[in-house]
């Protein structure tokens, strides 16, 4: 039997159609948008101005605050403008706009490709570089990454790392492609963090169905005391990080505590692999994979993408927008966020782009519920969707409290397997900010 | 208050402020008794003399009563008509008297006439408050008849015993059973609500 | 053996409310909440027992021997309502946090017809006993106090749901309570 | 607009099972006892539940339409199943306007009157059925012979169910249920549904198989027949080794009457039966129970509605306090 | 945690002591007659409570907040037990008495739980003081 | 016979005795201190229980006017003026007056002047499209459409207008009770003076983009041309964040700014009717399909 | 006027006064209705004795011998009818608790034959509109003029003689046994009058 969480959970259809494509390089496109608001947190604060002229690797926005990344400049070119432009939501937001000239990285960065594997640099200097670096979660929580290293003094210390290469979203393949291409960087990353963090053991959990990934890293740890490679069952959301450490270590995580109450501290292969070429190559995080995917493409792809480039750039790179495309999709098709509009730039958060084909895009009608139960037998975290949702609509904030609606994770298996169609999460997330407005105002009462 | 003329004070019972369909009040009685129009009628009678007497009573010593007794006086008279009732009931009409049963005595907790008594009598004059009393009295006759009517007609095929179906109907007994004084008060309620108040 | 058949006969067989129609006001009354209904119920137990503990004694020890039956009527409705007063301004005096605790939980106990009523019955019942008077109230007493849970469990149900406008409120009230008392038909003949 | 973008909050992709293919496959499950009970008795069970059919979804309509004023939601298939279900809780030849009272009954009263699918506490076929039952005793027990009179509408000869039958001759006095039960057909009768009876509580196996067909299709899950079914064999299996002279046996009480419709299609309606697995199998042992208690003991002797019935009420009660385990708390 | 939520008024009673005067429908919370249903009791309730609220004053509004776990413990002591304890006592004195001595010793059997609850007045203070916040005016 | 009767008379007096001593120990030991005038002034008021006046019902507000010193700043918008005036003679204090207000909607995006570019799927809740995305048009201030609004109106003062998709208000039930107001997410309603014959001069637009982006989004967008300010005799228009406000205190309903904006974004309402101007052509929105050609 | 004060003494003496004249005031009520209740009560049964019984000119009622049954908590009650000097009929008040809802009394009126004269119900809670059917006419007449030595109370489901309601062979079983229990009282009792 493969190690999974046990209650809830669902089968998605997996389409991993980019699955054996190998993650390609992409010219630079004209110009690049940098939002300084791309992580969990205070916004970066920007340090340019216009007309500069930045290169690549700069720091062009500083962290500002506890919770904040650094933002540095993916290209080599001229700071056009510093304004508002639209973010995926279509809402406005400030960014920083560079013209790309050429691709001339700082001299601090060690551009060689030979795999670095003596980690040299003090736990202290790792903190410092992978703050420096920018480095945020590209799991798609966009955490900044140091802050889970600093371990709070009177907390409880941190007995195991887990590395998540889970990737049960369906239809992305970066954290997949990754593994099999970049093995060696990404066991070195997770020796830097479990140095970082001062334990001894690590697991890399992947789900059964990237058996290839799977067999690749068992191969590299052969040697390498402390890291085990935990093959998972495929069911949705195994990535969710409660889930994957329920599945691992067997602790639940308690409602409204962070995974370190059970001395687990969580890291995507993606960050993992950013930590390694921060902390081994000074590289601060200014690229990332991304799969560009969808059944209506000729040839789904995975891409190196510069943070900053326009969605519309990666279209054109895999043939152009289909006819018939009727949504466009950051991330994949459970958890991502529909776009208002494709001139909008990659971020640290974009994992994929997902295109729908205008069949496929819209929702059946709602109809009312029939109380199926599906939805709560789906929900990994125990709740009552249904239940949830009517709370939220009849704005009875309590009760949604005390039914624990900010456990949800937002995976959507709820919404997905209601056979009434309902916007189950839509209400849950509205429900969710009544409640900390509500809190929030009870603080302020008191 | 005061400035109600004496016709609305009658008729707001019947439909306006109807103690049955639009007040809910005193529902025990309301279902249990319903099982026929006329104990429907005989229940509504018994409780309107007991209503049009103490409010007749309560408005006559409203003057001798001291605040904090008022409600136990109030008791006191309602419960003396009630056993009055009771008693000429039991006397000279024993089949109703066995049909009504404890719905007799339960006339004295029945909020309708405490309520009454408190909120109108104790205010206002004697005839005002006899045409209050009467006004509300009909009104629960009015509601009983209709729903005991409503439920012979149902569930036995007569109507104040008259046959209207024939012996042999097969009628829904449902309707005479406890489960139907619930669904047909519900319904009625409903109806009596969409004609006759609006909003 | 003969008591717990009275009691399961008080409870499904002859529900206070749902057969007997006694209670109806606070089954309508005080069903929104279960938590508010759970309590009541407890309380109602109490009152409902001490009621026809004292109107039993003052029936057969005093009016019946004086030939006052007649008086039943007025002097039981007397003693309940003094009787229930007394139980809460005994707990006033003697514990004001108890008392202050119950006042924010509950509505005050009032006399209604249940109370009353059960206390007549009870005089009815064949081959009365003080005993077998009080085992029947309690039965009835919790078949009330399982009334109203289960309807109010409902009643916080439909809050959520989509009842049509006219149904709102008392009908749908009314409504559920007909469909509870056609299903407490099955019990017919149980006991 | 043809040319937009479409934006809505994830999830953007949705499961194929909808509420309406759910109902379908439930009145497909339920085919092949229909079907049977078509060739057992005939015109009278095929008017009737056509009779039922049409009335509850044109009341459904009707209703809707004109007097609740709401989109009419007549395709959603769930006012056809409730019709199908009627129609299989009564018996062939019941009279026609009793079932049209029994529609409106079923789809005005126990369903539109609370706001129509999903919000209704009670299982509407159900509700109807006991309404009928109670209302029209005599014409509800009057139960056609197996294969007699199957293309006369009235006053088809009439017989009792095994367990009316039983229930009756226990009333005697020194009676020995084991010589009352050789009267009876024997028990493959029962089981294949050679039988007296309503329309839908011929054939135990074939609805037993529809149920099946049900839990693989994830329609209904195994928690409440099974707990409703183990519960009947255990309540009977316990009573039979006491006093086998007054008690039946375990499998004469699973295969008789209303327990398989009942535990597979009606005590699963989804709308009327809690949410958790847990408050599920409390729910079926609950049915179970009060099914049995009223076959022994009760007025009546079948007891499956009114045990479905009295459990319905408490489902919000089992809801609130049977709930899922939450994560992490 | 469930919680029984109150909007009351705090007030200075004649003797200078506080109290909390509950104003919203408490009575037959949701029963539309209350108008005309007077047998019961008035509609506001009163409770005095212990000066600890240094924010709160006099007029405030304040919410009232009880926990249904210490309701239902209030339920026991104030009814559930009492009922208990009056069983107990008829059970064992019909045995032995007559039917009117029965109850009679039952009625009294109160009098002990009335100094039951008496004496251990203070535990019930502490046990069933009731949580008081504020209410912004806005 | 006479017996009876005296028997019937001691002990129902005996009765009688024993329940006026405990109800009269339980008057005075529950004595309840209610001011009687809060349950008077509680009649005075309308009783919608709609929260319009801050506190949370109309009892609490009752109890409010009667126990405060002063009451200059509480107020009843259902009730209106006369019903403070009323509490005011009654309770002797004194009672702010205020004009009538009403809720306009500061938005004119119809369905022709805001091209959508999006199709919107979510749940049919204007606060759930908003924290989805900005919304199906190019304008991220303008209405949602979906209603919001209007469900939480308590006195059907609102309805959605099938062609425009805007909320309506109906003028003479709104009670300007600042539900809608607090419900919008998009900040749309405003309270304005309900001058007399409701006449009212407003600018329809909360969008705060510069003119070239407001313009494109929508025709009636208010594009901050200083049009109205200039012409206003009063100085009641002021511009901020890119959108003109006329300040209903100065206004004196002169109606000169209406017709010199050009994108027709100044409403009036309740004068007699003049001549239609010409509407302003929608503007050219680019869509998906020109953003595939590039 | 003004309203008394809620001072202690004014509340007691109000109150009392008000229980006083209430108190009297039923008490004479009573005496008034005494004898019209005990009247109404006992007309029942003579209304129920008459009717079963032939033209009779004594007072039954006030020759009414009560027999136990055994292991039954009720007793029967026989009223003998006499024409002058001459028995000529018994009314027997019978019961039983089979019913459909328990408790069904009676009243079978014999002639000296052991034929059923008539029978009358005086009290049942049978369903209304089944086991109500029982006092019709139609149901009631079959027993009229048979002598239950001959004729079998049974319904015809069980070998008897006894055409069932319809819906309600449980009422009218129950109704049988009555019968049959208060012929079988009667013809022991007739020995012993006799
Ligand atoms: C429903 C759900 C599914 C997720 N799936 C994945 C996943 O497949 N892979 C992954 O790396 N992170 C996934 N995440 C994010 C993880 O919960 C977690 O944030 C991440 O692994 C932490 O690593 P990071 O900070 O390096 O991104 C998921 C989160 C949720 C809520
Ligand atoms: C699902 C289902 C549930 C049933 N429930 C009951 C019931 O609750 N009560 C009942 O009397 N008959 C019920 N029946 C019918 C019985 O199985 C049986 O036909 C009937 O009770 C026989 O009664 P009789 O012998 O008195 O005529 C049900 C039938 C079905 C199909
Ligand atoms: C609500 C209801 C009330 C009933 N009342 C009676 C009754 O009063 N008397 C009676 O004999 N049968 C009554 N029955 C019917 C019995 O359950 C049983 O079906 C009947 O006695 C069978 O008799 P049959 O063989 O004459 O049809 C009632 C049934 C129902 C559903
Ligand atoms: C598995 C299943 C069982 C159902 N059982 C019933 C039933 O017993 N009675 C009924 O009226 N409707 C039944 N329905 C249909 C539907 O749920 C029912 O009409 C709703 O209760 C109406 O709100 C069932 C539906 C499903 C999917
Ligand atoms: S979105 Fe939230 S409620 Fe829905 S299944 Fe996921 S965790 Fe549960
Ligand atoms: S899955 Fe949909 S229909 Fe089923 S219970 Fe959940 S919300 Fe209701
Ligand atoms: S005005 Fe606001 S709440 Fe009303 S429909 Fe528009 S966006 Fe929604
Ligand atoms: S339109 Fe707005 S302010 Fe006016 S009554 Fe409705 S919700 Fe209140
Ligand atoms: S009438 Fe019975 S409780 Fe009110």
């Amino acid at each position: 039997m493969l190690k999974t969480f046990p209650k809830g959970g669902l089968h998605v259809p997996d389409n991993k159609l980019s699955e054996k494509e190998a993650i390609q390089s992409i010219n630079l496109p004209k110009t690049v948008q940098i939002p300084i608001a791309q992580h969990i947190g205070a916004p970066a604060k920007i340090i340019v101005e216009r007309n500069d002229k930045v290169r690549t690797g700069q720091v062009i926005a500083k962290s500002s605050g506890f919770i904040s990344a650094n933002i540095h400049s993916p290209v080599t070119g001229t700071v056009t403008k510093i304004d508002t432009f639209l973010d995926s939501s279509g809402y406005k937001n400030p960014m920083v706009s560079i013209r790309v000239e050429e691709d001339n990285w700082i001299e601090e960065v060690d551009l060689s490709t030979e795999v670095n594997s003596e980690i040299t640099v003090s736990k202290e200097e790792i903190l410092q570089r992978i703050q420096n670096a920018g480095i945020v979660g590209l799991g798609g929580a966009t955490f900044p990454s140091h802050i889970k290293l600093m371990v709070p003094e009177h907390a409880k210390a941190p007995e195991i790392l887990l590395i998540n290469g889970v990737e049960c979203e369906p239809y992305l393949t970066a954290d997949h492609r990754l593994m099999l291409e970049k093995p060696d960087e990404i066991i070195i990353g997770v020796q830097i963090l479990m140095k970082a963090l001062g334990v001894s053991r690590a697991a890399i959990g992947i789900e059964n169905n990237k058996k290839d990934a799977i067999k690749i890293l068992s191969e590299r740890i052969k040697n390498i005391k402390g890291i085990e490679i935990v093959p998972l069952k495929v069911k949705y959301p195994q990535g969710g990080e409660k889930q994957l450490i329920k599945a691992i270590i067997k602790k639940e995580v308690p409602a409204g505590k962070l995974p370190l109450e059970v001395g687990a501290v969580v890291y995507n292969v993606g960050t993992t692999f950013a930590v390694y070429e921060a902390v081994q190559k000074n590289k601060p995080l200014i690229e990332r994979v991304v799969t560009v995917t969808g059944k209506s493409l000729v040839k789904p792809s995975n891409f190196w993408v510069r943070i900053g480039t326009p969605i519309e750039h990666l279209l054109q790179a895999v043939g152009g927008v289909p006819e018939n495309t009727g949504k466009i999709i950051n991330g994949g098709p459970m958890m991502g966020k529909a776009l208002k509009d494709y001139t909008v730039p990659v971020t640290k958060g974009t994992s994929g782009i997902l295109l729908i084909p205008k069949e496929k895009s819209n929702r059946r009608p709602m109809q009312p519920c029939v109380r199926c139960a599906k939805c709560v037998d789906v929900c990994p975290m125990g709740l009552e969707p249904f239940l949830l949702m009517a709370l939220s609509d009849n704005k009875l904030v309590e009760r949604s409290k005390d039914d624990n609606i900010l456990s949800c994770i937002e995976c959507g298996s709820c919404s997905y397997i209601c056979p009434s169609s309902r916007p189950l999460l839509d209400y849950i997330r509205l429900g969710k900010a009544d409640v900390n407005k509500f809190l929030k105002s009870q603080k302020d009462g008191k | 208050m005061s400035k109600l003329n004496t016709w609305k004070i009658f008729t707001r019972g019947i439909i306006k402020e109807n103690p049955t369909f639009v007040m809910l009040l005193g529902m025990c009685p309301v279902l249990g008794v319903t099982t026929s129009a006329f104990n429907g009628l005989g229940m509504g009678i018994a409780t309107t003399f007991v209503l049009v007497m103490s409010n007749l009573v309560v408005s006559l010593v409203k003057d001798f009563i001291p605040d904090k007794v008022r409600i136990p006086a109030f008791i006191v008279v309602i419960a003396t008509f009630v056993t009055v009732v009771e008693m000429v009931l039991e006397a000279y009409v024993p089949f109703l008297y066995e049909q009504l049963g404890i719905f007799i005595p339960l006339i004295v907790v029945n909020c309708l006439i405490l309520g009454r008594a408190e909120s109108f009598a104790s205010k206002n004059n004697i005839v005002p408050s006899i045409i209050d009393g009467l006004g509300m009295g009909l009104g629960f006759t009015f509601a009983l008849t209709i729903l005991g009517g409503m439920r012979e007609i149902l569930g036995n095929g007569t109507v104040f015993d008259l046959s209207l179906f024939g012996q042999d109907a097969n009628m829904m007994i449902l309707f005479i059973l406890p489960p139907g004084a619930f669904i047909a008060l519900a319904y009625l309620v409903v109806i009596f609500n969409k004609i006759f108040v609006k909003n | 053996m003969e008591y717990i058949l009275i009691i399961i006969a008080a409870i499904f067989v002859n529900n206070v409310v749902l057969t007997q129609f006694l209670g109806i006001c606070p089954f309508l009354g005080v069903s929104k909440k279960l938590s508010t209904a759970a309590g009541m119920s407890g309380a109602v137990v109490f009152v409902m027992t001490l009621a026809t503990l004292v109107t039993y004694l003052m029936y057969n020890h005093i009016l019946v021997p004086l030939g006052l039956d007649y008086l039943r009527t007025i002097s039981f409705i007397l003693v309940i309502a003094t009787l229930v007063q007394m139980v809460e301004i005994m707990l006033k005096k003697v514990s004001p946090g108890l008392y202050r605790a119950l006042g924010v939980f509950l509505p005050l106990i009032t006399t209604n017809c249940a109370v009353l009523g059960i206390a007549i019955v009870v005089l009815d019942l064949p081959d009365p006993s003080l005993i077998k008077s009080l085992v029947y109230t309690i039965g009835i007493s919790l078949g009330f106090g399982l009334a109203i849970i289960l309807f109010s469990s409902i009643r916080e149900h439909l809050e959520l749901m989509n009842i049509p406008k006219g149904m709102r409120g008392v009908p749908i009230a009314l409504l559920v309570a007909g469909l509870l008392s056609l299903a407490f038909m099955g019990f017919t003949g149980l006991v | 607009m043809g040319n937009n973008i479409i934006v809505s909050g994830s999830p953007h992709v949705q499961t194929e099972q909808t509420t309406k293919s759910m109902m379908y496959h439930v009145v497909i499950a339920l085919m092949p006892a229909l079907l049977l009970s078509f060739y057992v008795f005939g015109l009278g069970a095929i008017i009737v539940s056509i009779v039922s059919i049409v009335f509850c979804i044109g009341f459904e309509y009707l209703i809707q339409k004109f007097i609740l004023k709401v989109p009419t939601t007549i395709s959603d298939g769930s006012a056809l199943l409730t019709g199908v279900l009627l129609a299989l809780n009564l018996p062939a030849g019941f009279p026609v306007w009793m079932i049209i009272i029994g529609a409106l009954i079923a789809i005005g009263v126990a369903k539109l009157s609370f706001g129509g699918l999903g919000n209704n506490i009670f299982n509407p076929a159900l509700v109807a059925r006991v309404f009928l039952l109670i209302s029209f005793p005599v014409q509800m027990t009057k139960w056609p012979e197996a294969f007699a009179d199957r293309m006369k509408l009235a006053d088809a000869t009439t017989g009792a169910t095994p367990l009316g039958f039983l229930k009756e001759a226990l009333r005697g006095e020194g009676s020995d249920i084991r010589e009352l039960m050789k009267s009876l057909p024997d028990y493959t009768d029962m089981f294949i549904g050679f039988i007296g009876g309503s329309i839908g509580e011929i054939s135990a196996v074939l609805l037993l198989l529809g149920g099946l067909y049900l839990i693989w299709k994830k329609i209904i899950t195994w928690h409440i027949p099974v707990s409703v079914l183990l519960t009947v064999a255990a309540f009977s299996a316990v009573m039979w080794l006491v006093d086998p002279t007054q008690y039946a046996d375990p499998l004469f009480h699973l295969i008789t009457g209303g327990l398989m419709l009942g535990a597979f299609y009606m005590a699963t309606d989804l709308v009327t039966s809690p949410m958790s697995p847990k408050g599920q199998i409390l729910f079926g042992i609950g049915i179970g129970l009060l099914t049995m208690l009223i076959r022994y003991f009760g007025a009546y002797p079948e007891g499956v509605s009114f045990a479905i019935l009295i459990m319905n009420a408490f489902v919000p009660l089992i809801d609130r306090f049977l709930k899922v385990k939450k994560f992490g708390v | 945690m469930e919680e029984i939520i109150h909007i009351g008024i705090l007030r200075k009673n004649a003797a200078g002591k506080l109290e909390v005067e509950i104003t919203d429908q408490v009575e037959c919370s949701t029963c539309h007659v209350k108008g005309s249903c007077s047998a019961g009791s008035a509609r506001e309730k009163t409770f005095p409570v212990e000066y600890r609220y240094d924010d709160i004053e006099p007029g405030d509004l304040v919410s009232v907040h009880l926990s249904v776990k210490t309701a239902f413990k209030a339920l026991f002591w104030a009814y559930i037990f009492p009922l208990i304890l009056l069983l107990a006592t008829i059970i064992v004195s019909s045995i032995v008495f007559s039917e009117l001595l029965t109850g009679l010793i039952a009625i009294s059997s109160l009098v002990i739980y009335y100094t039951i609850i008496y004496l251990a007045k203070n535990y019930f203070n502490k046990e069933f003081s009731l949580n008081i916040k504020r209410l912004n005016h806005d | 016979m006479t017996d009876a009767i005296l028997y019937t008379v001691g002990s129902l007096s005996g009765l009688g005795l024993v329940s006026a001593f405990v109800l009269f120990v339980v008057a005075s030991k529950f004595k309840v201190y209610e001011n009687p005038k809060i349950g008077q002034v509680e009649e005075m008021l309308p009783n919608s229980n709609c929260g319009g006046c801050g506190l949370p019902g109309c009892r609490p507000f009752a109890e409010a006017l009667v126990e405060r010193e002063d009451i200059s700043d509480l107020f009843c918008p259902v009730g209106g003026n006369d019903v403070m005036k009323s509490i005011s003679t009654f309770l002797g204090k004194d009672v702010a007056e205020k004009d009538p207000m009403v809720a306009v909607l500061r938005c004119n995006g119809t369905c022709e002047a805001r091209p959508k570019v999006n199709t919107y799927d979510g749940a049919k809740s204007c606060k759930i499209s908003a924290m989805t995305f900005a919304g199906d048009t190019g304008c991220d201030f303008g209405c949602d459409g979906h209603g919001d609004c209007v469900a939480v109106c308590d006195f059907d003062a609102l309805y959605m207008d099938p062609v425009t998709h805007l909320p309506v208000v109906i003028t003479d039930n709104c009670t300007a009770c600042n539900a809608c107001v607090l419900e919008c997410p998009k900040n749309l309603f405003e309270l304005r003076p309900k001058k007399k014959k409701d006449l009212k001069i407003y600018v329809a637009c909360m969008n705060e983009d510069k003119a070239g982006i407001a313009r494109k989004a929508c025709s009636h967008a208010c594009i901050a041309c200083n049009k109205c300010v200039d012409v206003c005799p009063k100085d009641a228009i002021t511009i901020e964040n890119n959108v003109a406000y006329i300040h209903a205190d100065l206004c004196t309903l002169c109606r000169k700014c209406a017709p010199v904006c050009p994108t027709n974004a100044i409403i009036e309402t309740g004068f007699p009717p003049k001549k239609e101007k010409t509407e302003v052509a929608p503007a050219k929105v680019s869509t998906i399909e020109e953003l595939k050609l590039n | 006027m003004k309203k008394l004060e809620s001072t202690l003494l004014n509340m007691i003496l109000s109150l009392t006064i008000i229980a006083l004249v209430s108190g009297a005031s039923l008490g004479f009520m009573n005496e008034l209705t005494k004898g019209p209740k005990e009247e109404s009560r006992k007309q029942k049964q003579v209304e129920a004795i008459k009717s079963v019984l032939p033209e009779i000119t004594n007072n039954p009622f006030a020759e009414k011998i009560p027999v136990a049954v055994e292991g039954q908590k009720d007793s029967l009650f026989f009223f003998p009818g006499k024409k002058g000097d001459g028995l000529s009929g018994m009314a027997v008040s019978c019961f039983t608790y089979s019913g459909y809802n328990g408790l069904i009394k009676l009243m079978v009126g014999f002639n000296m034959n052991g034929e059923i004269f008539n029978i009358s119900v005086l009290d049942q809670k049978e369903t209304p509109g089944l086991g109500t059917k029982m006092t019709t006419e139609p149901f009631v007449k079959q027993f009229i003029g048979k002598n239950p030595g001959q004729f079998k109370l049974k319904p015809t489901k069980d070998g008897g003689d006894v055409d069932a309601l319809t819906g309600a062979t449980i009422t009218t079983r129950a109704y049988c046994e009555a019968v049959q229990q208060a012929y079988d009282g009667f013809m022991t009792e007739k020995e012993q009058i006799k």
